[in-house]
């Protein structure tokens, strides 16, 4: 018998699928999400300190387009993905043990509060800086 | 008793044809389960729809769809809890199983994933009532002890989980991991492990549980403990698996 | 009946059979049914060597089985207005213990008397028990209401028995996965179009596969008939006619468990007087009233606030609990003239339709699923007798396989090829527009 | 047929790791971020104060161990994802030594750099 299997469709797409679906698919959507973008990240810094290697012109002069606003905007982006997945993946870690299992739900919204409100500090102190 | 005429958009697909949507205007008891509206389908308008029910009271498990998206038990939704008055009610089949035919889809990896836990489907009750508290508490009655009758050891019960696959559809691991053993197999073999006594079974279990396609393959998404209609909690055993098989691990480093 | 026009089919159909017999391959019944009735034929017919296919038009258990009050009966409710049944019931009772011990929820029941009347009933039906063999002892109403906390506190007696709570759907897949195993085939999603007769003989069925639309002549040596209330509609095709009385009865399902063991009114039965507990729910019944059409029955709402007001006389608090589920489904009680739908007998009959001048095919109907063992034995016994097989039922002792199985058997029956077949154009396609 | 969810498979401590990395993590990136772009003067050092930062045996030690981690974790977790994508299990293999080659050369080309500068 033939059978229709459209799991095919969408394979390793399904878990961006967050439609009419509860908060802990939306905190694994987004965790993998910043989890993607910090990896690029990474890579991306791995590149930039090669700049140490040029020698002190090289670097002292990423340092200071390190500092413009724009920059720092995109650090503000940045702090946040580290944040949320940082934070949630505590909460993961966590259920994974046993432990707030049934305050999955609550987890997850401490989580964004308390990224929220870090970043929020943490974007005052890079902006004064 | 009122009348109401609901469109219902349903995902058909036969053997060698192209999936496609059919819309039926039914006409139904304005108190009618959506079950009762699929029913009404194959009855007056298509004997050809394919669905599978049975108990039309959540004990089979067989006749769950995904309703508007979200996994149900058409046989306990009503139509006016999920139907907003005006766009089709749309019905789909279960995700991440084969369809075989419109709503039926094929139970076979699931009931594998139930078979290899060798859960049995009676268990021993806690000799009080209620079965779940919460509706005991909505009701605004006393979940109160019972004294077993003379001639009883114990009562005994079906399983809460009825294998209706919710869950796995649910499941956003088990959309791209076919080897997955899944939320309802996993707390399959929870509950099996919990039965037990034998420690060379729960060896066996635990020793199922802990492999790349186990409970260390789960997101901690929690869908399929949203989507249940059971109050099983498939999650939570995924994760009481998780600490006891990580709590082995270190035991056996420390040389035990 | 279809007669002329189709010869040259049948013919072949015909040749076919003779052939088979030539090579002493057993002769191939065909069941139409898999509720309960046609699931344990099936197994007992597999057991005794026949070759069996199973044909169902919907999933398994898709009718009357399905949506039964799930009551593994003592006999108790029987033992004084029938108690033929309550005998049939007493006996399957104790055997589906043994076959299917994993399936059933063995808390016993009771019968408790509310009323004065009931009171008054307790005599007759603890000699109705005893005649009929059924383990009845009572109790004291403290006892009662100490394993049953929610029961009416007014209750004036009550009477323990061993009833017990099954689940239809794996009920008959527990049956069919054992006859898979003895080579019986199931197909489901199935439907029988025609009865094909050759001359005053049944010699196969027309199906139509509701999966691929495709029609196919099916040969058979004996035809079953175990279609419950559209026996029939089934038995109409060779113009036959079945004395069946489709009779339904609403239950309604409870928002959660308020009984740990099934409650009965003590007294004869009537409307909304047992409650049956299963998994997490609690559901009252029944009704009971001839209906036309079995496929659509409408649950007349009164009907429901019968079940509830009723249902509140065993278990006040009944009322309090918000309702999960109601149902109702048509049972195929058999028809005598002038008698009311609730008094009809709830035993089982079988009939060769032989005497109705038409051969190789019988109907089994009535009955109820805790006997659809005895009802397997019975019929399978007079398929035995008329294709002259000398076979015993071996069902009593057969202990089933798992349900489990039941589905892969059924998926794996023909090599499966995943196909994605249009998986993408689908969510583009035209939306047909029906009715 | 025989029943493929009944043999018990190789164990697998993936997602242990991930959370230890992950769990290590939390803490070495705090410090990281405090020491590099908070306590440094205009929120990054220059040259020669890397230079410096870096000769401590104490940072350097906690810089080499987040390296370690933050490798780990990000290659585990893209593991995660390229299994969703329904691998075989040749190509699940391969997939294994790929992102452990990459993991060695990430270190190997962290650890390289750190040395040329505090050289």
């Amino acid at each position: 018998m033939s059978t229709l299997d459209y799991r095919k469709v969408s394979r390793a797409s399904r878990w961006l699928d967050v439609r009419r679906r509860k908060l802990g698919m939306w905190a694994y959507a987004l965790n993998r999400i910043t989890g993607i973008g910090l990896v690029v990240y990474l890579y991306l810094h791995l590149v930039v300190l090669s700049l140490l290697l040029r020698g002190q012109a090289a670097w002292d002069f990423f340092v200071t387009v390190a500092r413009s606003p724009y920059v720092l905007a995109l650090d503000v982006i940045l702090l946040a993905g580290i944040l949320i997945h940082g934070l949630n993946g505590l909460r993961i870690a966590m259920t994974g043990f046993g432990i707030g299992v049934g305050a999955q739900k609550a987890l997850f919204v401490a989580v964004m509060v308390v990224s929220a409100v870090t970043l929020w500090v943490a974007t005052i102190k890079i902006f004064r800086i | 008793m009122n009348m109401v005429k609901v469109p219902l958009q349903i995902f058909r697909y036969k053997p060698g044809q192209a999936p496609r949507y059919d819309t039926f205007m039914v006409e139904i008891p304005d108190t009618s389960h959506v079950i009762d509206a699929i029913d009404t389908v194959w009855a007056i308008h298509d004997r050809s729809l394919a669905f599978r029910r049975a108990c039309h009271h959540s004990s089979c498990g067989s006749c769950a769809i995904r309703i508007n998206g979200v996994e149900k038990l058409p046989c306990v939704t009503r139509v006016t809890d999920v139907w907003g008055g005006h766009d089709p009610l749309r019905l789909e089949p279960l995700r991440n199983f084969p369809v075989v035919s419109d709503l039926v889809v094929d139970v076979t990896g699931l009931f594998q994933r139930m078979s290899a836990a060798d859960m049995s489907m009676i268990c021993e009750a806690e000799a009080f009532l209620p079965f779940t508290v919460d509706t005991f508490a909505v009701a605004g009655l006393d979940p109160k002890l019972v004294e077993l009758p003379e001639n009883f050891s114990r009562f005994s019960r079906f399983e809460k989980c009825i294998e209706c696959g919710i869950c796995v559809s649910a499941c956003p691991t088990m959309a791209a991991d076919e080897k997955f053993l899944g939320p309802a197999g996993l707390a399959a073999i929870h509950q099996a492990r919990k039965k037990s006594n034998d420690p060379v079974k729960v060896e066996h279990l635990l020793g199922l549980a802990d492999g790349e396609h186990g409970v260390w393959r789960c997101h901690s998404a929690f869908e399929c403990t949203e989507a249940c209609p059971q109050a099983v909690d498939p999650a939570g055993k995924i994760m009481a698996l998780r600490r006891e098989l990580i709590a082995r691990r270190f035991s056996k480093m420390m040389g035990k | 009946m279809q007669n002329n026009g189709r010869l040259a089919g049948l013919l072949s159909v015909c040749d076919e059979s003779a052939k088979k017999e030539d090579q002493n391959i057993p002769p191939h019944v065909l069941i139409i049914g898999a509720g309960s009735t046609g699931s344990a034929t099936a197994h007992d017919l597999a057991l005794r060597g026949l070759r069996v296919t199973v044909l169902e038009r919907g999933e398994v258990a898709f009718g009357t089985t399905g949506r039964n009050h799930c009551l593994l009966h003592s006999g108790g409710r029987y033992c004084v207005t029938d108690q033929e049944s309550a005998i049939e019931c007493i006996e399957e009772n104790m055997i589906l213990r043994r076959i299917m011990p994993d399936l059933l929820e063995l808390n016993d029941g009771l019968f408790v008397a509310v009323t004065e009347a009931d009171l008054a009933f307790k005599d007759r039906f603890l000699q109705g028990c005893a005649a009929c063999h059924i383990p009845a002892r009572e109790i004291s109403v403290e006892r009662a209401l100490a394993i049953e906390p929610f029961l009416n506190p007014k209750i004036l007696a009550a009477v323990q028995v061993p009833d017990g709570v099954f689940e239809p759907f794996r009920f008959c897949l527990a049956f069919l996965a054992t006859a898979q195993e003895n080579g019986t085939i199931v197909r489901t999603y199935t439907e029988v179009t025609d009865l094909l007769c050759v001359g005053r003989n049944v010699a196969g069925v027309r199906i139509r596969d509701l999966h691929t639309g495709r029609q196919e002549d099916l040969q058979a040596d004996l035809v079953v008939n175990a279609a419950g209330p559209w026996a029939g509609e089934i038995a109409a095709k060779a113009e036959i006619v079945v004395p069946e009385v489709p009779t339904a009865g609403v239950m309604v399902a409870l928002d959660c468990r308020l009984n740990n063991l099934v409650l009965n009114r003590l007294n004869k039965p009537s409307d909304g007087d047992i409650i049956v507990p299963q998994r997490a729910t609690s559901v009252i019944g029944t009704t009971s009233w001839a209906v036309e059409n079995p496929a659509l029955i409408t649950i007349p709402p009164e009907h429901v606030d019968r079940m509830i007001t009723q249902g509140q006389q065993l278990i006040p608090a009944v009322k309090k609990v918000p309702m999960r589920a109601k149902m109702a489904v048509a049972r195929p009680l058999i028809a005598k003239s002038g008698v009311d739908a609730r008094k009809l007998s709830r035993t089982f009959e079988c009939f060769d339709h032989e005497r109705d001048g038409m051969n190789g095919f019988v109907t089994i109907t009535g009955g109820k699923t805790t006997t659809a063992r005895a009802m397997a034995e019975k019929v399978s016994d007079m398929v035995c007798r008329k294709l002259d097989i000398s076979a015993e039922c071996r069902t009593r002792d057969t202990l089933l396989a798992s349900y489990r199985l039941f589905f892969q058997r059924t998926h794996s029956r023909t090599p499966s090829s995943v196909a994605d077949a249009g998986h993408r154009s689908y969510r583009r396609s035209i939306f047909n527009e029906h009715g | 047929m025989k029943n493929p969810f009944a043999e018990e498979p190789k164990p697998t401590s993936a997602w242990l790791w991930q959370v230890i990395t992950g769990v290590g993590l939390v803490i070495l990136l705090g410090l990281h971020f405090i020491a590099n772009h908070f306590v440094a003067k205009g929120g990054l050092r220059d040259f020669k104060e890397v230079v410096a930062y870096l000769r401590n045996p104490v940072i350097l030690f906690l810089e080499v161990l987040f390296l370690l981690c933050v490798t780990t974790h990000a290659l585990l977790g893209v593991r995660a994802i390229l299994l969703d994508f329904g691998l075989s299990e040749p190509a699940e293999r391969r997939m294994d030594q790929i992102l452990k080659t990459v993991g060695f050369l990430t270190v190997g080309y962290g650890l390289a750099v750190t040395w040329v500068v505090i050289r």
